[in-house]
């Protein structure tokens, strides 16, 4: 199923884009297999998502940890941990 | 009452203020973060997550209301770029009683540091960097739940 | 920098506020007490001690800044007749980091409580009362010895 | 020696002026002696200053307790609990 994906910050600047659309195979079932699995997509993805441990994330606009499963998400966003205020 | 604004536009203290004011409460306690001048940053740049930002900050200035007993919260972010003494973020709380409006504000400034999707980045005269998170932000807001 | 003021005259917010933050600080807290429109005080009158308010008003701005490591401290106190709605007294800090402005913006208030000769009296529609201090004021105060 | 008396809110009400200049005897020696010695001087006076319980006062602009001694005072303040804020 198609899941738009968002970045921010410096993880849109490595990847070179703020958001595409993918569909990616079954086994990748949670947040760590999707990162694994785009970090194939081109030397920008690589770039930033090679450390998983400096990546937060949000499944349909709602922050969530890397193990949780992706389910039926529609929207995911990968991005560096916030900083407003 | 709720008010949340996420606006690339300069942030209106006084008309802010004024609101909260008008909720007819005994004491109004604010917090306003600006630009620091003396560290080298002549630009601040805050990217967000549009949708997201504003249902965190909704829920945020929410379980401030159900926490303490506020006649109004309010929590204004601006976003894009601005420069050295320009204001970032104004959170602001009415209450009857100066405890509630006080604790309040503290705990909307605490939590949104952790829990809004904003990323900062400086600009100094060598070029940009993305602000790193800090350890004693976490802290802080871990301290409220 | 500490500004100390007894006026007659309405608070001008927007004035006090632009004045810490022009101290370069990243955050400036502030607690704004207004005359609640409430429960039927049609209007507040506020008196003072001539000379001793205002010197106690700069030891309590003084603590502040040696307690805390605070770019400014604001404290301006109504006198005379106010109606509801109105100002009666704005303290505000100026801080590089947010919980020392907003930690001693809250001991500034509850020390002024107990520390400063003011006294206020409320006019209702059946004539005029002095307030009573208030226990919660005494160990709001006492928390910060 | 010659003290400035001051007087606010309700006990200014009751006393019936804001302020005076008192000699009070050498017998006098602190607040309470005082508070004691002002109650004799009028019935308002009286009225002012039959609870000293319910007074708070200050010597030359600071805050003491009724048992301070007034030594060299020059101004003395009597008055209820304050309020501001």
């Amino acid at each position: 199923m198609a899941i738009t994906m968002l970045y921010f910050a410096w993880v849109r600047e490595r990847v070179g884009i703020g958001e595409e659309v993918i569909d990616p195979p079954e086994v990748v079932r949670n947040v760590a297999d999707l990162i694994d699995w785009l970090s194939r997509r081109s030397d920008g993805h690589a770039a930033a998502l090679s450390e998983p441990a400096k990546l937060r994330a949000a499944i349909d606009q709602r922050f969530v940890g890397l193990d949780a499963e992706l389910g039926n998400a529609r929207e995911v966003a990968l991005f560096p941990p916030v900083t407003g205020g | 009452m709720i008010r949340v604004s996420v606006d690339p536009a300069p942030i209106e203290l006084g008309v802010e203020v004024a609101a909260l004011e008008a909720r007819g409460a005994g004491g109004i306690a604010t917090f306003t973060g600006v630009v620091r001048t003396d560290d080298g940053v002549e630009a601040l740049e805050l990217e967000h997550y549009p949708g997201m930002t504003e249902a965190a900050l909704c829920a945020l200035a929410e379980a401030a209301m159900d926490r303490w007993n506020l006649l109004g919260a309010t929590i204004v972010h601006r976003v894009g770029r601005m420069t050295a003494g320009e204001r970032i973020v104004f959170v602001g709380t009415a209450a009857a009683h100066r405890r509630e409006a006080l604790e309040a504000c503290t705990y909307l400034i605490d939590r949104l540091k952790t829990d809004a999707p904003f990323w900062k980045r400086e600009w100094l005269a060598g070029g940009a960097r993305w602000v790193e998170p800090r350890a004693t932000d976490a802290q802080a807001a871990a301290h409220w739940l």
